[in-house]
């Protein structure tokens, strides 16, 4: 009897330990946002969305190029990565199925998901800004796609995987050739699962800033020229919380919560566009 | 298929909105934060009446000098001057923009602007970590009024490449030889102690943040950010304050000469109300690249016109006319303009 | 069968094509800074370089032996703390919550893991710093000042900017990362084994000891492995707070610096060649570094899906 | 034949959560030392009913009992009853052979443990012969520290049997035992259920009706949440008093 009572208070111990470091955790976490949300929150005003920056230490102006500049960015990078990551995951899962060589892309891309994003501004900046002279918003879109591709294409693996292969038997048999049942048959059966990858790895890239350092550099003025430097949001976070102006700072607060509210919602429209396919 | 096209079509507005063929209304410049400031407001104001937009990004001296010889930027500013030598083999030239002075700032409880007083000898010492708390006596002794505390004190330097970090130790190792032994002088060195802030924003905002802390920034930082800067003891044996007139002072001074590319430090200059760390801020052209050196050229003329007003709002020392012209002279002989 | 239509042959080109860029990215990242860094590699060479102490722009003497180690000691506390609240979080949202909590607090856990690194960074310089030099670090130092060997650990100004905020802040932001990843494993755990173990007599921690975490280890493993890489490359969330000092320390509460967040302050701002190919070499150090935690990730994970798939 | 009723059901209803009744009415008695077997189609409730008697539904909130079971004179579903307890004494085989992650001894050894068995002897001579009780002795005496995902499914059954009886339980619950594995395991288990009733008492759901005539003493026939008759296993497939009962024996229906 004495054992049992000892075995049930242990347990009781075990588990609130997880609670308690569960509570830790979300305290934390919760901690953060509600600071972001705070500070950010009052330091919205149409002015952040409407007008540029003005000279530091000035009062007013605000961060149009920056959201202008942020969109650009991962407009491009999507328009950059999704095709590659696509094609190139239809390729481990249709064409190359089971090989050695698609297993090595699989693992790779696993592992280049991870790869510490500021080497890939490093490589960026040397194959792309140091040869044409010129920080880019090209090179900080094509930066952002790098990081973006390796996502995508397991995504896309995965998703095409799930699809029976009977269905592609179907379609065989009524005498279709094979990029035909990729394009008709495939995708359709995967384009949700494909979707939700792609507003993931867009969440995962929006936010992104170290590559962006070296590569879109920053830009005081509202500019849409991709030949020139762009400004983005995360840059403008890091320069403006570095420094001394109160200004700056508020500023910060307010992109900081625009792009954490952003990301989010990104990230919740994948997630339920996941349920909502696979309640059906 | 006709969605695909629709979006399609879309795209390739997008990307040539994206692409303008208008790239020769922007000038990118970046380097030195020391006058990031002045040449922000300059660009703002200039963007104004030209419609050009000069895009200056403070990324510190050390950037301004290596995005200018990789050729990424179109003008890099640097307040640590090249040598000649150096400007030949690089196929750059230089010129300087605008006078300031670097100041020392700190955050300590009850002490307003200009208050504490430092002399040469007890600034390296504190940066090079011998002086270890406020209430040290080799601080008391030229400060008997001030109530000092108790309390270590938090050096606050440069992380970056930084010409504020060049003028700054030129000046300790021109009055100190332990500091010339130690550490040395340049635009990064390493620091025997402290905190590295990024730009002269960073180390303004850790002094704003860390109490007992002390750092060095351009004289712009310390004012708008209402940090107390220090008064110091200057070469003619008198504490000055930091200021328009004690800059001034120390720019008359310089030595600016176009054949040395303008080459010339303003520390410890012998004036009697001279800041003793004061220096020019200069800007860094290729002459390979014509058109744009040309207008980041015409960008400063404009400024050296319009921009003195500026200038001293801000607490720089607009360049003598005799040197405005002395560097109007020197584009010239440079084929610039 | 397969390629006898043109365009069936033109489509699976383009697909090898487009599956052959992850190589040649991965191929051309590696010789890209290998290339970069042959100055620096000449000049210091590998074990040189590593473990030089110096790192002097201005004697141009450069050594990776600080960033490294400021790499190192911020990923290990980060880890410390990471590690078993993760696990705590993993157990709570799949065993201990009750179960109207199970859901919304396991889906919040996977949405923090989205937000980007700068927003932690940049919370972690306006409001953990001060907290940290105001009353955590002075109270550590109460705590452990007297206590022999354990002092050395908090000597020195409590400022905020330092080892031991920035390693709290990137345990903080690779908490929800590995806490999903952990729960994912542990959802592997097949339902009938643990009902079988319940049917034993057993309490639910003696489930969740006996059964369910050796059933996942493998993937708690590769989850712990693959955080570890996260942590490894992480630049914003300590750049803001560690302080950018190269110098080994044993004090936490002294500022240090990392591969990444030296990349970050120096990268545009080198003046010299050797200064900029260093900076080149360090980025490679971080990304063979970085590939060996992954690849090691990699196979845990690989061997914990093909046993369950059993 | 002296039969001694080991467990009572009384008028036993159980709802899952929030979804309709599963159990309606539910009254039968368990012999001790006999084989009952429950049969019934898919979705009858037969496995519904295996799992009340070790509470195993207690582990998904929202479920509820109504009525009694009775064991040794205490009712099984009172809200007061240990759960940990009980299960040590009613323990469970499920469908799927469902070996712990760890070594073949360790697994036999694990219900001891719980119980605070330490002893390193009286351990090792318990998981022989609980061992030996499932007829695996000779096949896993030579690897015993080997992982039991190293033995066949069959052998993986029997060792979660042997599991079972270590812990010398008054009642062994099976869930289609047999289901998962091929025709000669099967039979091994088969033959293992009736050497071990002499033990202990067993019920056990099947599926498979000559599986039920061949090794139960008694069967419950179960259909939508109803017992619809229960009696000597004999009496059920020969003359069962049922209609219904009938028409799923002859597999007219199910």
């Amino acid at each position: 009897m004495n054992i049992q009572k000892r075995r049930k208070i242990e347990s009781f111990l075990a588990l609130s330990f997880s609670t308690a470091a569960a509570l830790f955790g979300l305290f934390w976490l919760i901690f953060i946002l509600s600071d972001v949300v705070i500070h950010g929150a009052a330091a919205l005003n149409l002015d952040l969305f409407t007008k540029d920056p003005v000279p530091p230490g000035a009062e007013g102006g605000g961060l149009r190029n920056a959201f202008v500049g942020q969109l650009l960015i991962t407009f491009f990078a999507t328009l950059i990565g999704v095709p590659v990551g696509v094609l190139g995951g239809t390729f481990i899962a249709e064409y190359a199925r089971g090989t050695k060589f698609a297993r090595i892309i699989s693992i790779l891309s696993d592992i280049m998901v991870s790869v510490p994003s500021i080497v890939i501004g490093t490589f960026i900046y040397a194959v792309l800004v140091k040869p044409t002279g010129q920080f880019s918003g090209w090179a900080g879109a094509i930066a952002l796609a790098v990081i973006m591709i390796p996502v995508v294409l397991r995504t896309t693996e995965d998703m095409l995987s799930l699809v029976p292969w009977t269905l592609r038997e179907a379609a065989f048999a009524l005498g279709a050739p094979y990029y035909k049942v990729i394009v008709q048959v495939v995708y359709r059966g995967a384009a949700t699962g494909i979707l939700t990858g792609i507003l993931l790895s867009m969440a995962r890239v929006a936010g992104e800033t170290a590559p962006l350092l070296f590569t879109s550099f920053n830009n005081a003025f509202f500019s849409t020229n991709m030949n020139q430097p762009v400004a983005s949001l995360t840059v403008t976070i890091f320069n403006y919380a570095m420094g001394p102006y109160e200004t700056w700072h508020q500023q910060a607060w307010a992109a900081s919560f625009v792009i954490t509210i952003f990301i989010l919602i990104i990230t919740i429209l994948g997630r339920l566009l996941i349920k909502w396919r696979y309640k059906k | 298929m006709t969605r695909l096209k629709i979006l399609a079509a879309l795209i390739s507005c997008l990307i040539f909105y994206a692409v303008p063929s208008a790239a020769s209304e922007n000038l990118n410049g970046a380097g030195a934060s020391f006058p990031a400031p002045v040449y922000q407001s300059w660009a703002y104001d200039y963007n104004k009446a030209t419609g050009i937009r000069i895009n200056y990004q403070s990324i510190g001296s050390g950037g301004g000098q290596r995005q200018i010889v990789n050729r990424t930027v179109d003008f890099g500013a640097s307040d640590d001057p090249l040598k000649p030598e150096q400007l030949k083999k690089d196929n750059l030239i230089q010129f300087p923009a605008v006078i300031g002075g670097v100041v020392a700032v700190v955050n300590i409880a009850g002490v307003k602007e200009g208050e504490l007083r430092l002399d040469a000898d007890t600034l390296s010492k504190i940066f090079l970590g011998e002086i270890k708390t406020w209430d040290d006596s080799r601080i008391k002794t030229l400060n008997p009024k001030t109530a000092l505390p108790a309390k270590p004190i938090t050096v606050v330097h440069r992380s970056d490449g930084s010409g504020t970090t060049a003028i700054f130790t030129n000046y300790l190792t021109s009055v100190s030889a332990d500091w010339k032994s130690k550490v040395g002088e340049g635009k990064a060195v390493k620091w025997p102690v402290g905190i590295g802030g990024k730009g002269n924003e960073g180390v303004a905002n850790y002094v704003r943040q860390t109490p007992n802390s002390i750092g060095y920034v351009e004289f712009a930082y310390a004012k708008q950010n209402k940090l107390a800067f220090t008064q110091l003891k200057n070469r003619a044996g008198s504490f000055v304050n930091p200021g328009f007139d004690s800059f001034e002072d120390a720019a008359d001074t310089g030595d600016f000469d176009p054949k040395k590319d303008f080459y010339t430090w303003l520390n410890n200059t012998p004036g009697k109300n001279s800041w003793p760390i004061a220096g020019a801020t200069f800007i860094l052209l290729a002459k390979d690249k014509t058109a744009q050196s040309a207008k980041a050229a015409k960008f400063f003329e404009w400024a050296f016109k319009n921009g003195d007003a500026k200038a001293k709002e801000l607490v720089y020392v607009p360049l003598p006319k005799s040197l405005k012209d002395k560097i109007r002279l020197y584009w010239k002989l440079n084929s610039i303009q | 069968m397969k390629r006898k239509n043109p365009f069936d042959l033109s489509f699976s080109l383009l697909t090898a094509a487009a599956s052959a860029t992850v190589l040649l990215l991965m191929a051309g990242i590696f010789i890209i800074l290998v290339k970069e860094s042959s100055l620096s590699i000449e000049k210091f060479g590998i074990y040189k370089f590593i473990t030089t102490v110096d790192w002097d722009p201005v004697k141009e003497i450069f050594g990776a032996a600080t960033s490294i180690y400021g790499t190192f000691v911020t990923t290990l506390i980060a880890m410390l703390i990471a590690i078993p609240t993760a696990i705590g979080i993993a157990i709570f949202v799949t065993e201990a919550a009750p179960n109207f909590l199970k859901g919304p607090i396991g889906s919040a856990i996977e949405l923090l893991a989205a937000i980007p690194s700068i927003i932690y960074g940049m919370w972690g310089l306006f409001t953990l710093a001060p907290l940290m030099s105001r009353y955590i670090e002075p109270s550590l130092q109460k705590a452990f000042g007297d206590v022999p060997v354990l002092n050395i650990l908090f000597q020195g100004t409590p400022m905020g900017i330092d080892i031991l905020t920035a390693s709290l802040i990137l345990s903080i932001m690779i908490i929800p990362f590995t806490a999903s990843i952990s729960r994912d494993s542990f959802n592997l755990t097949p339902a009938v084994v643990k009902e079988s173990a319940y049917a034993m007599g057993a309490t639910k921690w003696e489930v969740i000891k006996n059964i369910v975490l050796p059933y996942s280890k493998l993937g708690v493993f590769g989850g712990i492995a693959l955080s570890l890489g996260r942590a490894l490359g992480e630049t914003m969330a300590v750049a803001f707070v560690l302080g950018n000092k190269h110098h080994i320390t044993a004090s936490l509460l002294d500022p240090a610096s990392t591969i990444t967040v030296t990349l970050a302050n120096e990268f545009t701002e080198a003046d010299t060649d050797l200064y900029l190919s260093s900076l080149f070499y360090l980025a490679l150090v971080l990304f063979i570094l970085s590939f060996v935690v992954l690849a090691v990730a990699k196979f845990f994970l690989l061997r914990a899906e093909r046993r369950y798939s059993r | 034949m002296t039969t001694t009723i080991e467990l009572e059901v009384k008028g036993l209803n159980f709802y899952y959560s929030g979804k309709t009744q599963a159990l309606k009415n539910i009254n039968l008695p368990i012999y001790s030392r006999q084989v009952t077997a429950l049969i019934g189609p898919s979705g009858c409730g037969k496995t519904t009913l295996l799992r009340c008697f070790n509470r195993m539904h207690d582990l998904y909130p929202g479920n509820m009992y109504e009525g009694e079971i009775l064991h040794e004179g205490r009712n099984i579903l009172s809200n007061e009853n240990d759960l940990i307890r009980l299960r040590s004494r009613i323990g469970m085989v499920f469908q799927k052979p469902t070996p712990f992650p760890m070594t073949i001894f360790d697994n036999i050894a694990y219900g001891l443990k719980l119980k605070g068995i330490k002893k390193r002897a009286e351990l090792a001579e318990r998981v022989e012969k609980a061992l030996k009780h499932a007829a695996l002795w000779n096949e896993a005496k030579d690897k015993l520290n080997a992982s039991a995902y190293d033995l066949s499914g069959g052998q993986q059954q029997r060792l979660v049997i042997a599991r079972a009886l270590a812990v010398e339980p008054d009642v062994l619950l099976f869930d289609e035992p047999t289901s998962a594995l091929d025709p000669i395991s099967t039979g091994k288990i088969e033959e293992l259920i009736m050497h071990l009733k002499n033990e202990v008492t067993i019920i056990i759901v099947t599926h498979n009706m000559q599986q039920a005539a061949r090794i139960s003493d008694m069967t419950g026939f179960m259909m939508l949440g109803d017992l619809v008759e229960f009696d000597h296993t004999q009496k059920i497939f020969t003359a069962p008093s049922e209609k219904l009962t009938e028409d799923y024996i002859t597999g007219r229906f199910g």
